[in-house]
């Protein structure tokens, strides 16, 4: 092997091994620590439970229905956007980023209340449904539907990145073979975004798994377990064996993530095919009559995601408290004033998480480059197994993740007696562990689709890999690989579960700033943070944009 | 069947103009091939006709629609045009069979039809053992049959061909052609084919438009442009032979070896002068003779069957001849010429 | 200067005052703190002491519960405190583990327009509130245990009340936040809840309004407590007396909550102390039942 | 400079066997062209030399070293080859000028000499006006060039071409072949060249080496290849010609216009037989004569310079013959043949 492969691949295996492995060893560690050959060990007492399975059970169905609505609503929205002569296509796509950042729970409440007993609008309409009357966002299929879009823009992102990159002559042809519009869609460009849509929806999957925030709006009323739940169940319990249970059910989660990650790869295993050429223009459909409707269902869809649940975010940011009604005379900006002016903690917040989220997703690009390519090259086999431990700390609980976090770097680091904990650093470390799969998934996916004469020629040319990687690799997969980076930042700038029990004074993240002010009862200054906080990203989004005629085409998902 | 008219086409790529003021109408049924050099944007007049490209100009014609014009543009799906492309196009995620046979299955064929017409058209392109194959796993020259292959399952009222055999040894090529004659003759459809392979494009073609820089130079027969091409650039370009400067002589007609060898002699660089064309084949090697012309031997390339000679003649042009041996490089040979045609000075 | 770790539950605000009058009154200490729900704050705790590190030297965390289990398996230091005589000895371990330093009461809240008003615990089974009820789920929450275990235990009330609770559409929300939120937005306009959440939002202008039941509230008094293995003992011990001191209770009661000490008054919003009836209830046997408790409660529940 | 030595090598994919046993020996400098059909495996000879693949069986040497056997793998930016990929695999984020560029880029040559060397080279392909464009922009044919370009920037030891031309018209491909042997001369690289253009493959090739299904059939100059091919297959294959059944002789030989008319005469079915081949240029039309032949026009196609006739003789056998003028099939003539060559039966 070429010695730049062969450190670069040694680096790299340290690397998933700190990150990925150490974590998830650990807490296997955890989970067997007091396994006897008793019935009554932690381990045990875990398996016995019946509601373990359930939530198990719960857990699947809920992840597995939403990765369906986020592919659903994902692909749906990539393809009209990206494919079609719509109108507008940039602020759709700014808009469909944004709905990730409203934290869930402002979305289910704003959806619970727009069609509750209080609704503003069916109240004016007449057609409210009787105080107290069922809700039926409180159920396995509510939760769904939020994760599903939560996750949508994920798939949404991964999938434009293929598309931008397929050829037109492929549809020409299937144009000349007299195919109708829809027939090229099912025959032709679905099979050749397969690989995209399943990483896509992979990571949906994965991320529905782990999210405890919806399941515990939604499902803890309608005495609906899933396995996060259950596992923050088990923490709010007082039992003294609580770290090996919880370990031990995050494993049943990593059981899950391995059993989905082998799906996943049966099934890429059948649609993995390198684009030959990858000269040709890329194409763009003509809508026609279609495109009004069109653009009219797309606004109705985001007034459901985004409209609906910001505009409450802003009114409950704009009320003095709890449940007031908005009017001339309730309209305050104290919670602003409050925030900005008076609390440095907010301000301290902002810069922690705006360098944790840079730098994470800086880092992580920087990384998963090397890293795909790596991978690429390995059989496939290892290559699954590889790529389902990535997966593991993402997919279980952010809390779990820092339980792992906490018990490895508690201590001062062997020989250099540093201590991690307590400072920005475990949060940093924990992130890097947790959306490596994030930022990894949609790279490894374009990559796969590479035509590989493309590198071979700059093997002639006399490119070493580490060269290869950056003049050629690099520029062609730079959409995934932005959209790698995106999510990372959008996910980690209000990432709440793994800050939660890392934090300390001096390192709130903006997440733990809103769960803490929300938690004891100060929900209207936590709106009114959640409003800054979309207003920040939407602002960085936009100064993005600016850049943009000078990164390669295609980067910036909202350009052009 | 119904007759394609390109009537002042136009097409420019971000201003620039690829192709320019085309007329050209082709009747039905007729087998057309487009030659030019390249770059000179023949893929382009083909999309176009596909109706992938928009025209900036002009109007296409197919019987009584208009297929495309400023104001209106029939999608190819509604076209009913099959197409072989210069990249192939093939799914990279669809076996061989598959391929060949999505045309198929979008129009409906039952199955057993269906197998059968694929298997016929693999069986054509020499394929069969391939069916399952991906396109990936196949050479470039396979890839470029079931392209083929995939455009002869169906049966288009137009169908175009964008180098269709560039890939293609010798044999495979005879062998080809033979199929698109026959295709030809079963479907009656209108043919418009691209190639850069003038003798294939001489022996398919009822009719040859030759373009140069998105400009049509001249539209006739085979025979009419291979014998009596308008100007120096066409001459140049069809076929091989030289291109002598002589003494002024009336265009468009044929000089007879005798006038010529006079026209040669006359020739002096301070007086008027025209261009004509001779052919290899039509310069004989004659022993030492008073009125034959004397060359030294420039480059000698051996073809196969025989020897490409390139003679400078005196006043330093250059003539190409055919040879059965090789010759040394420098050696001096006398050359009588048969006949030549007069040329257009190019415009 | 020495420097004192505290790991507390209280909200930012109240933690922030806290730290600071104590810092006022002992210059020569200071307080790094850690806040966090006590769900997240005990996790992370465990998980330091699972791998052998005791971070913090002063606890100030919500229930009584929580203290016992922390006691049982030997964590805490015992310390008496000159101050305990000033409280009712239910509010402090014998051995002087921890102290409780205020009253969180768990009551009922309604929502100003809604249409009935209860009165007692009893009300919620009646059928005028069916699907309108929202309460924390003790599955996810200690105080919402602390009222669980009270109630099962009060002869009138038992467990089937929590079922005739179930059968009549009460929702268990996860804290009681979700309580507070599903109320004042009216999607559920009554709930169970701790006293100064309700309160202090009625007081800011929320639409909703607390009740003392009149069986009486349950409790849960958010102890203070010495790690046995405290960096700084005697700061910690400092940080103690002063919790327990007039001074610092004083403090509690500015912040709006019940203070522990009798000799202090209530917080503006709550009924005359004498007035409100606090149910009896033990924590080294709710901490016993704890997992029977919960199996029952999630029986019922999440069926 | 350095032998290039193909020991015993062989290729599978997937446990098909696409190379087989291939010995060669191409020694320093040297002009070598492969031939053979579509999907023989000449590609895939080209990139195990690059070092895209892995040899299944034997070795790859160059000079002293070992580039790829069993146990060794060189990697391909460690060889210093030059390459033109038959799907040209232009980089499609960089304009033309930075994909020629590239290769001089990666090898640190200032910017000054860099940019001359990408104009020159441009200039060669004439592409000079397209330097900025990005490749979806540009033809065919454009691409290809592009293609070229790049493997000319630099001096590589070897240098390998998979159908580098197969999308140029042959004006273009006369200057190319041109710049090849221009380049050639000035760096001394070993060629490697695949092409399906025999004539092309002839006027290059110091050497030749003919593959069928993986196997090499034959290895030798140009006119060897021509004049002696070693069997049927092989005389099918190269140049243009018939193969003609006649009574038993000795293979390997010339037979002259006598001998091969008594042999044709002499053959009968149920008599020993052997192949000779007959060059259509050996082909003479006579007046009627006793001892011609007769054959009824099969065929008659228009290639510009001439006509192709495929004559059927009485025993039904075809027969490649070259006419000025077209003939009317099915009309009558009369030939004589000067020469033919006497063949192996294929093995
Ligand atoms: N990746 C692959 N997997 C399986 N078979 C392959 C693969 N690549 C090539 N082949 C097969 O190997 C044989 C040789 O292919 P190769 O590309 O070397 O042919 P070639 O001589 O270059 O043909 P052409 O002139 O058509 O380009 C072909 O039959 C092809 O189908
Ligand atoms: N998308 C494009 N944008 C700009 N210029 C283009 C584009 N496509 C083609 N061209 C230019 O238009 C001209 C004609 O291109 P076209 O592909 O029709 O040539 P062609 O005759 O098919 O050549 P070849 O024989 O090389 O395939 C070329 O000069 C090419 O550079
Ligand atoms: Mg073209
Ligand atoms: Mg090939």
């Amino acid at each position: 092997m070429d010695s730049q492969l062969r450190w670069l691949s040694i680096g790299l295996f340290v690397l998933i091994a700190t990150l990925s492995l150490l974590p998830s060893l650990r807490l296997l560690v955890e989970a067997l620590s007091h396994t006897t050959f008793s019935t009554s060990s932690p381990m045990a007492e875990v398996l016995k439970s019946e509601r373990t399975w359930t939530a198990l059970r719960h857990s699947f169905y809920t992840s597995g229905l939403g990765t369906l609505i986020a592919v659903i609503l994902g692909c749906g929205f990539g393809f009209v956007v990206t494919l079609t002569n719509i109108r507008g296509r940039a602020i759709w796509v700014f808009c469909f980023m944004l709905p990730m950042m409203i934290p869930p729970q402002v979305t289910a409440l704003s959806w619970l209340q727009l069609f509750g007993p209080a609704s503003p609008i069916l109240n004016t309409l007449g057609i409210a449904p009787a105080l107290g009357s069922p809700q039926p966002m409180y159920s396995a299929e509510g939760i769904a539907l939020l994760l599903g879009i939560q996750s949508a823009p994920l798939v949404f992102l991964a999938l434009r990145t293929q598309l931008i990159s397929l050829p037109q002559d492929l549809f020409e042809a299937a144009q000349l073979s007299r195919a109708s519009q829809f027939r090229i869609w099912v025959d032709i460009i679905l099979p050749l975004c397969r690989s995209a849509i399943i990483a896509g929806a992979a990571l949906a999957f994965v991320s529905s798994l782990g999210n405890f925030g919806i399941p515990a709006m939604l499902g803890i009323p309608a005495g609906y377990i899933v396995l996060p739940t259950l596992i923050y169940q088990q923490m709010a319990g007082f039992g003294h064996d609580m770290l090996s249970q919880v370990a031990g059910l995050s494993m049943m989660i990593a059981l899950l993530v391995l059993a989905g990650m082998l799906l996943q790869q049966w099934l890429q295993q059948r649609s993995r095919y390198a684009l030959l050429g990858h000269t040709a223009q890329s194409l763009s459909f003509r809508l026609k009559q279609w495109r009004l409707p069109l653009e009219i269902l797309l606004a109705l869809v985001l007034c459901f995601i985004l409209v609906a649940p910001l505009f409450a975010l802003i009114v409950s940011s704009l009320v003095p408290a709890l449940g007031m009604p908005l009017n001339a005379d309730t309209l305050t900006f104290a919670a602003f004033y409050e925030m900005i002016g008076r609390q440095g903690v907010t301000s301290r917040a902002f810069e922690n998480s705006a360098f944790l989220a840079f730098f994470s997703a800086l880092v992580l690009m920087l990384v998963s480059l090397p890293l795909g390519y790596l991978l690429m090259r390995l059989p496939m086999r290892t290559r699954a197994v590889i790529a389902s431990l990535i997966e593991v700390p993402y997919a279980i609980p952010g809390i779990v993740l820092a339980i792992a976090f906490i018990l490895l770097f508690a201590k001062p680091l062997p020989f250099i007696e540093v201590s991690l904990y307590g400072t920005l650093g475990i949060i940093f470390l924990a992130y890097l562990s947790c959306f490596l799969s994030v930022c990894l998934k949609p790279v490894l996916s374009a990559m796969s689709q590479l035509d590989p004469a493309l590198e071979e020629a700059a093997q002639l040319a006399g490119a070493r890999p580490i060269q290869r990687l950056i003049d050629i690799i690099l520029p062609l997969t730079a959409p995934a690989f932005f959209a790698g980076g995106l999510f990372v930042f959008l996910i980690s700038i209000n990432e709440l579960t793994v800050s939660a029990l890392l934090w300390s004074a001096g390192n709130e993240t903006l997440g733990v700033l809103i769960f803490n002010l929300d938690e004891s009862g100060d929900s209207v200054l936590a709106s009114a943070i959640a409003v800054l906080v979309v207003l920040l990203v939407a602002g960085l989004m936009s100064l993005l944009s600016l850049f943009a005629p000078r990164l390669p085409k295609g980067v910036i998902p909202w350009h052009g | 069947m119904a007759r394609l008219i390109l009537d002042g086409v136009e097409k420019s790529f971000h201003g620039a103009p690829v192709v320019k003021g085309l007329n050209l109408t082709i009747e039905p049924g007729e087998f057309v091939a487009l030659l030019g050099p390249s770059g000179c944007g023949k893929s382009t007049i083909l999309r176009m006709l596909a109706g992938f490209e928009n025209v900036s100009g002009g109007q296409i014609i197919h019987g009584d629609d208009c297929l495309s014009s400023s104001t209106r543009h029939v999608p190819t799906e509604e076209r009913n045009f099959g197409m072989v492309f210069q990249s192939y196009a093939l799914w990279p995620h669809m076996t061989v069979k598959e391929n060949v046979g999505y045309p198929l299955k979008v129009q409906k064929t039952p199955t057993a039809e269906r197998n059968k017409r694929i298997n016929d058209a693999l069986d054509i392109v020499q394929l069969k053992e391939y069916a399952d194959r991906l396109p990936a796993q196949l050479s470039g020259g396979q890839r470029q049959r079931v392209a083929l292959a995939r455009s002869l399952v169906t049966e288009p009222d137009v169908v175009l061909f964008d180098e269709p055999l560039a890939n293609l040894d010798r044999h495979l090529r005879a062998t080809m052609e033979e199929t698109f004659r026959a295709f030809h003759k079963r479907t009656g459809a209108t043919m418009v084919y691209v190639t850069h392979d003038q003798s294939e494009a001489m022996s398919l073609a009822d009719k040859i438009a030759v373009l140069n820089k998105g400009q049509l130079v001249q539209w006739g027969t085979p025979q009419e442009l291979y014998a009596r091409p308008r100007n120096t650039w066409l001459a140049n370009f069809i076929g091989r032979g030289s291109v002598l400067s002589v003494a002024a002589v009336a265009p468009a007609q044929y000089v007879s070896g005798t006038n010529l060898h006079a026209l040669i002699r006359q020739h002096s660089p301070d007086k008027a002068a025209s261009s004509v064309l001779v052919r290899p084949q039509d310069i004989h090697f004659v022993n030492a003779d008073e009125s034959a012309l004397t060359g030294s031997v420039h480059s000698c390339i051996f073809r196969g069957e025989r020897y490409d000679i390139e003679l400078t003649l005196k006043d330093g042009q250059r003539l190409l001849a055919y040879s059965d041996v090789p010759m040394t490089l420098g050696s001096q040979h006398q050359v009588r010429l048969g006949q030549a045609w007069s040329l257009e000075s190019e415009s | 200067q020495d420097v004192l770790t505290l790991y507390t539950s209280q909200p930012n605000k109240d933690a922030q005052m806290t730290v600071d009058a104590f810092e006022a009154a002992n210059p020569n200490i200071k307080v790094e703190w850690v806040r966090d729900g006590t769900t997240q704050l005990m996790t992370k705790l465990r998980a330091e002491l699972s791998s052998g590190v005791v971070k913090p030297d002063v606890l100030l965390i919500a229930d009584s519960v929580t203290m016992e289990s922390m006691v049982n398996e030997g964590y805490l230091l015992p310390y008496v405190s000159p101050e305990r005589d000033q409280y009712e000895n239910s509010l402090y371990s014998e051995e002087g583990y921890y102290y409780g330093t205020k009253l969180i009461t768990t009551g009922i809240v309604r929502h100003k327009q809604a249409p009935q008003h209860p009165t007692d615990w009893a009300d919620f089974v009646k059928p005028e509130y069916k699907n309108q009820v929202s309460m924390p789920s003790p599955l996810y929450s200690g105080a919402a245990l602390i009222h669980l275990a009270t109630l099962t235990d009060d002869k009138s009330l038992g467990w089937d009340y929590f079922e005739q609770l179930h059968a009549n559409g009460a929702m268990a929300q996860g804290g009681n936040g979700g309580v507070l939120k599903a109320v004042a937005s009216g999607t559920k306009p009554y709930g169970v809840i701790v006293d100064f959440l309700a309160i202090r939002e009625a007081a800011k202008g929320s639409p909703i309004e607390f009740i003392f039941p009149k069986t009486g509230v349950t409790m849960v008094t958010e102890p203070v407590a010495i790690m046995k293995e405290a960096k700084n003992k005697a700061a910690a011990k400092r940080f103690v007396d002063f919790l327990l001191s007039k001074e610092g209770q004083a403090l509690v009661l500015e912040q709006g909550y019940l203070p522990a000490r009798r000799d202090i008054g209530v917080p503006e919003g709550f009924p005359k102390r004498e007035n409100i009836q606090l149910m009896p209830f033990d924590a080294a046997k709710t901490l016993e039942n704890s997992e029977a408790n919960k199996e029952r409660f999630s029986k019922i529940f999440e069926g």
